[in-house]
């Protein structure tokens, strides 16, 4: 998997250049100052080298001009790399609004994606091409990294918190998909692929593989399943617990008096540590569902509650396709019939 | 470095000042300050009573400039901890993955 | 302190004088400055708890505070005025014997000591009670975890149940005690060794070693005994006193 | 150009500190810095080899894209196990513990450090750390990566990480109290006449060096220790099912660990000013200059650790801010590069051992910088960081860098250290071998990295076998290289030929007493009348260019 130049990857997100332009500025710097300090040196070392066992050279002062100019040139290189740098840095960690929401879940040692139209996929990741994704990551045990060499982008993925990563990619194609943080025994074994399609190929695939629960449906079972339904309401419109409709990203009153922006964070936590955030109004009378919910269900029922904020007629996300988002199929989740 | 022979007199004032300071800090735990003064205040008690055994009991009022590099350095080294790393955590929210 | 020597003193002959120095001048300064520099990798020691304790105090406030008005204030602040207490007596000591007042060097030095035991044993009283309301964190002691009473609503107050404020869970309790043990402990050991020094300059002191030319070990270990006081300067308002008037207010 | 003026050699002793006193128990009860010295130089050379093994066997199984030699669970620990003994019980002591030890109260003009005793303490406390890691190792080892990272070391870890980190919290008190016993005694030490100005630029390293001991490895002690009672007594600092929160592990254990690299560096760029001024006969260009940069490394060294963890779920924003600041510390380390070149004008070069090395040192540490450049560019970071290209990077500083001046530190002062001279067409044979072996194992893994391969795999795929063949060639030829100094230099104890006080003809301290020393250094304190590399007199000092009036006075 190489690019038509040598010894850089395969470019295949819209990030991939931008990240490669930086490579060659910075690649041509070192290889400048480097032959520039080795051909000075080997010069200097031919040119100065000791004739006579006795001889002793006149000492040379030093010299403020000379130390500012390679103090201050240096400094300045420094300084457009980091900007640069940062500036794309800034990109790749800024989730864009409107992409393709797929869940990710790391476990020791295989990748768990669930995609927000049902699809669930083992160590695999289908995409479309010219589409933005958004991975919202977790992991259940240690911490991984999903690393796409051929998009330049990698993102921890921590057990405890969300992290996410985007990526918009250019090009259908086989990928690798890595974890680049050492996470125990299998950890060079944790690898799979990401499948980028054309558009029309990647809805045959979403509608061959379809059949599976959205990760909202399920997560509305479980919802059902724990009982949340007595206090939230079945529909989310609250009770002797707050409202859950609409709740996705609104700032919201805390009983402190502080408010909170309702993200996934948020959510996450309420629901396994539910005193922690306590809502104004509301007593401490929910109990965690620590160990209760394992981290694939905490992502659908995540999933649920993000749904609810649709009141009004829902926008056509692309990412749901009529075939899933208007019957919502009840049965049980059959066997996962990714690889 | 020629050595200061504190006096007594002042060493005993200084053990007032701090058994002083302790009661301070323990009565104003008990009352209700606005926002985090609570905190403020427990902590400047603290820093304050810090200070006095330093100076006074540790000699450094009397000592020489390194002894006072030696000081202020740990606290710079002990301020680049908490600072480098709460740069990291107040700053988390200002973009949601969301 | 002398950038350079201009001039080689010879050997004062002290029979305290190391061989590698010239003098005791440059005895004294390396050992008071050896004393400084490791009190200051001492500070950073400590400084990763703090800074645990800090972010997780600003994690958990709720918690942090129902596990701090769970602690003794009464013994919390009976033991810093005994170690306020003590390092009077140990600058006293230091006084004494740079004067040659054989006896308050003597006196001042044992009473340290005493001091040292009482705060240990008023801090081994504290940890005892912990035990009692099964608050030890984690399996430190295998077979006795953490399951404290908590207090319900409406109960009658119950010192050895835990009172939870809003926003407080037991676990996060746990991760206070947790830090509390640690840097309690931490500080402890720290008395202890500096109560093993101390004991060791009583000895010598007895046997005359130091007077008012020949005292650099009892003052460094001054040094050393005021900066474990210090420690617990911050540790006492930390552990024990913030959230306070949250128990009362509300 | 004028002619070298031969100092008066002291008068030769047939007593030294080798032969003072006899015995194992001389050697073990000893109080003298350069008994210390050596005692630290066969510990840390047993484990360089135990190491070398270790890296050896990581790449044999790279050699091919299976994981086919070692089992995952195997090559796992050997990695670790690689990092672990070649960062604490080898980089870390190595020039300070062998080469400071023995050098820094005899360049100053001392007679020991300021506290022998505590001196002697530091290498049992090594040997302490040591016999515990060892036990760790044998016992079943450990496979945690030298980072530890939670809340995999603390919870799902099967192997013996708690006996690893014991074995590492007691080695750091043996770091802790060098460092002490440098800083002390620079200070209360120096003969008269050693003003700071006139310290060796090798001392100026050795005091930052110092400062990182003293400042850095007690927060990787409670760290470990932590960790340590997370994973025995479940109680939840770092491990988020506890409450805690994993990436607190990477800010404290990165807060040590990442200027335990100028720990490393900083020793072997002293080294290396000594190597560069002493070999071309040259006082050093902007000694000033080389001097306050190695303080500003050891200073701004604390400010940039969070580079390690651009995507770790750490802030964007203090992301940038230790960005910016690791862009910052390369500037102190690129004024070191540009004074060395610069001595080198108009001076009078020898090719001899060490000097190889000193210039080896600077074309590799060079590479070795310029591409940390790359790992502090965030979006590129992105990229690279937990790829083979930081392995590439971190090993042209340890080994190219930190490595390199440890061997020309080490043939540079073997006379005065044994009373003997190396054989000096193979010292300048194994230069050689050692410079092309170690190009050929880590120029192919920068390519690597970019093209994706991530570290610590044990197997990984068919494209990226070529670098990896590549790579395993050149560290077969780098591991000959390191064996032929060992042999020869142990040979040359007893059968080199006998070195005289100032076989190299230098003005420093340490060349003004016999060799091998006698137990106090000198027969009589030294007084300083010179200025460090001071070769001829300063009235001859010209001032180059048309820079007239600006230069500052050496």
């Amino acid at each position: 998997m190489q690019s038509w130049i040598p010894f850089i990857p395969e470019s295949a997100s819209t990030m991939s250049w931008k990240v490669d332009a930086l490579y060659f500025y910075l690649s041509g710097v070192t290889v400048f100052f480097t032959l520039l300090i080795s051909i000075i040196l080997v010069f200097f070392v031919i040119r100065y080298r000791r004739r006579t066992p006795y001889e002793i050279p006149r000492p040379i002062a030093g010299s403020h001009k000379l130390e500012t100019l390679w103090t201050v040139i240096p400094f300045v290189i420094a300084m457009t790399m980091f900007a640069w740098g940062a500036r794309v840095y800034f990109e790749q960690y800024s989730p864009p609004e409107n992409a393709i929401e797929i869940y990710v879940v790391g476990k020791q040692w295989m990748w768990k994606i669930q995609h927000s139209t049902g699809q669930r996929e083992i160590n695999e990741l289908h995409i479309p091409v010219g589409r933005k994704v958004k991975l919202i990551m977790t992991s259940e045990d240690v911490i991984h990294d999903f690393f796409v060499p051929a998009f330049r982008m990698k993102a921890d993925v921590v057990p405890g918190i969300y992290t996410s990563e985007w990526f918009e990619a250019t090009k259908p194609g086989t990928y690798h998909l890595f974890c680049a943080e050492y996470c125990g025994m299998n950890h060079s074994g944790m690898i799979g692929s990401v499948i980028v399609m054309e558009p029309r190929e990647f809805d045959n695939w979403l509608s061959g593989n379809a059949g599976n629960q959205t990760p909202a449906v399920a997560g509305q079972q479980l919802y059902q399943s724990l009982g949340c339904v007595s206090c939230h309401g079945a529909n989310g419109e609250g009770g002797r617990g707050p409202t859950l409709a609409g709740l996705f990203g609104r700032q919201t009153l805390l009983s402190t008096g502080q408010t909170v922006r309702a993200d996934e964070a948020y959510i996450r936590e309420s629901i396994i540590n539910p005193q922690a955030k306590l809502v104004a109004g509301f007593g401490p009378i929910m109990p965690t569902f620590q160990g209760q919910v394992s981290e694939d269900q905490l992502v659908q029922l995540l999933a649920f509650i993000k749904s609810l904020q649709i009141v009004s007629p829902q926008p056509a996300t692309p990412g749901q396709s009529p075939a899933t988002t208007t019957t919502a199929p009840t049965r049980a989740t059959p066997a996962p019939n990714a690889k | 470095m020629s050595e200061h022979i504190v006096p007594v007199k002042v060493y005993l004032a200084i053990f007032v000042a701090l058994l002083l300071g302790t009661a301070l800090t323990v009565v104003a735990a008990f009352h209700d300050f606005p926002w985090q003064f609570n905190t403020v205040i427990a902590l400047t008690i603290a820093s304050f009573k810090a200070t006095l055994v330093v100076l006074y009991f540790m000699h450094v009022r009397y000592s020489n400039r390194l002894v006072w590099v030696i000081v202020i350095a740990a606290l710079f080294w002990m301020g680049i901890l908490f600072a480098l790393t709460f740069s990291d955590y107040f700053t988390r929210d200002w973009i949601s993955i969301g | 302190m002398a950038e350079s020597y201009t001039t080689t003193k010879h050997a004062e002959g002290h029979p305290a004088l190391q061989h590698h120095f010239e003098n005791m001048e440059q005895q004294r300064e390396a050992g008071t400055l050896g004393m400084w520099v490791f009190l200051v990798t001492e500070i950073m020691f400590f400084g990763g708890m703090f800074l645990a304790y800090t972010l997780y105090r600003s994690k958990y406030p709720a918690a942090f505070a129902s596990a701090s008005n769970h602690l003794d204030i009464t013994l919390g602040a009976a033991n810093t005025g005994v170690l306020i207490l003590s390092s009077f007596t140990m600058a006293l000591a230091v006084y004494g014997t740079q004067v040659g007042k054989r006896k308050l060097q003597l006196f001042c030095l044992a009473l340290t000591i005493v001091l040292g035991l009482t705060f240990l044993g008023i801090k081994a009283v504290e940890y005892k009670d912990k035990y009692v309301d099964s608050l030890i964190p984690g399996t430190l002691i295998p077979g006795h975890p953490f399951s404290p009473a908590v207090q319900v609503p409406g109960e009658s107050f119950d010192e050895h149940k835990l009172h939870l404020l809003p926003g407080a869970t037991v676990k996060n309790v746990e991760m206070f005690y947790w830090i509390y043990f640690a840097m309690t402990g931490m500080h402890a050991v720290h008395m202890i060794i500096g109560v093993g020094l101390l004991s060791f300059l009583l000895f010598f002191s007895v046997k005359r070693r130091y007077g008012p030319e020949y005292h650099n070990p009892i003052e460094v270990t001054g040094l050393y005994w005021h900066f474990v006081d210090i420690v617990w300067i911050f540790l006492f308002p930390l552990l024990y006193l913030l959230g306070r008037h949250l128990e009362h207010g509300g | 150009m004028r002619a070298i003026e031969t100092f008066e050699p002291p008068a030769p002793s047939k007593v030294n500190y080798l032969n003072a006193e006899y015995g194992l128990k001389s050697w073990l009860l000893t109080r003298d810095h350069k008994r210390i010295a050596l005692l630290y130089l066969g510990s840390i050379t047993f484990f360089f080899f135990i190491g070398g093994i270790y890296a050896m066997m990581i790449r044999l199984e790279l050699l091919t894209p299976e994981g086919d030699l070692l089992q995952s669970t195997t090559y796992n620990k050997v990695f670790t196990q690689h990092g672990i003994i070649m960062i604490f019980f080898f980089l870390i002591p190595s020039i300070p513990a062998t080469l400071g030890n023995f050098l820094v109260p005899m360049m100053i003009g001392a007679k020991d450090l300021a506290f022998p005793r505590i001196n002697l303490l530091s290498w049992y406390i090594y040997i302490a750390g040591a016999l515990v890691t060892i036990y760790a190792l044998l016992a079943g080892g450990v496979d945690t990566g030298w980072t530890f990272y939670a809340p995999f070391s603390t919870t799902f870890s099967n192997s013996y990480v708690v006996a690893t980190g014991l074995g590492i919290f007691i080695n750091g008190f043996s770091s802790i109290l060098t460092g002490l016993n440098f800083i002390v005694t620079i200070h209360t030490m120096r003969a008269p006449g050693m003003t700071w100005f006139r310290l060796p630029l090798f001392i100026w390293a050795m005091y930052a060096t110092s400062l990182i001991f003293v400042l850095g490895t007690p927060v990787i002690a409670i760290t470990i220790l932590l960790m340590a009672f997370e994973r025995l007594a479940h109680v939840g600092i770092f491990d988020p099912a506890l409450g805690g929160d994993p990436v607190l592990f990477q800010h404290l254990f990165w807060f040590y660990s990442h200027p335990a690299v100028y720990i490393m560096v900083l020793p072997s760029m002293g080294v290396v000013s000594e190597l560069i001024a002493n070999f071309s006969r040259k006082n050093i260009f902007g000694y000033k200059f080389v001097a306050f940069s190695s303080l500003a490394i050891a200073v701004f060294g604390f400010l940039v650790w969070g580079h390690h963890m651009f995507v770790s779920s750490q802030s964007v924003y203090a992301g940038m801010i230790f960005s910016f600041l690791s862009f910052a510390v390369a500037i102190p380390s690129a004024i070191k590069v540009f004074n060395w070149t610069a001595t080198l004008y108009k001076s009078s070069i020898s090719y001899d051992t060490p000097m190889l090395y000193g210039l080896g040192f600077i074309c590799l540490f060079t590479i070795g910088g310029m591409t940390g450049l790359f790992l502090a560019a965030l979006a590129v970071d992105v990229h690279l960081t937990d790829t083979y290209f930081v392995v590439a990077h971190f090993h042209y500083i340890m080994v190219g860098g930190a490595l390199m001046g440890y061997l020309g530190g080490l043939h540079y002062w073997w006379p005065k250290i044994t009373g003997r001279m190396y054989p000096e067409a193979w010292g300048r044979f194994a230069a050689l071998i050692v410079f092309v072996g170690f190009n050929l194992t880590f120029m192919p893994q920068f390519v690597a990295g970019y093209m994706g391969m991530p570290r610590r795999y044990h197997a990984y795929p068919p494209e990226f076998q070529v670098f990896n063949v590549l790579s395993t060639a050149g560290a077969s030829i780098l591991g000959f290289g390191m064996l032929i100094p060992a042999i020869y230099l142990v040979w040359s104890m007893r059968y080199g030929k006998r070195a005289d006080a100032n076989p190299w003809n230098l003005p420093g301290l340490e060349w003004r007493t016999q060799s091998p020393p006698p137990t106090e250094n000198f027969e009589t304190t030294p007084v300083v009348t010179w200025e460090a590399y001071e070769f001829a007199p300063p009235e001859e000092i010209e001032v180059i260019g048309r820079l007239r009036g600006e230069f500052e006075n050496v």
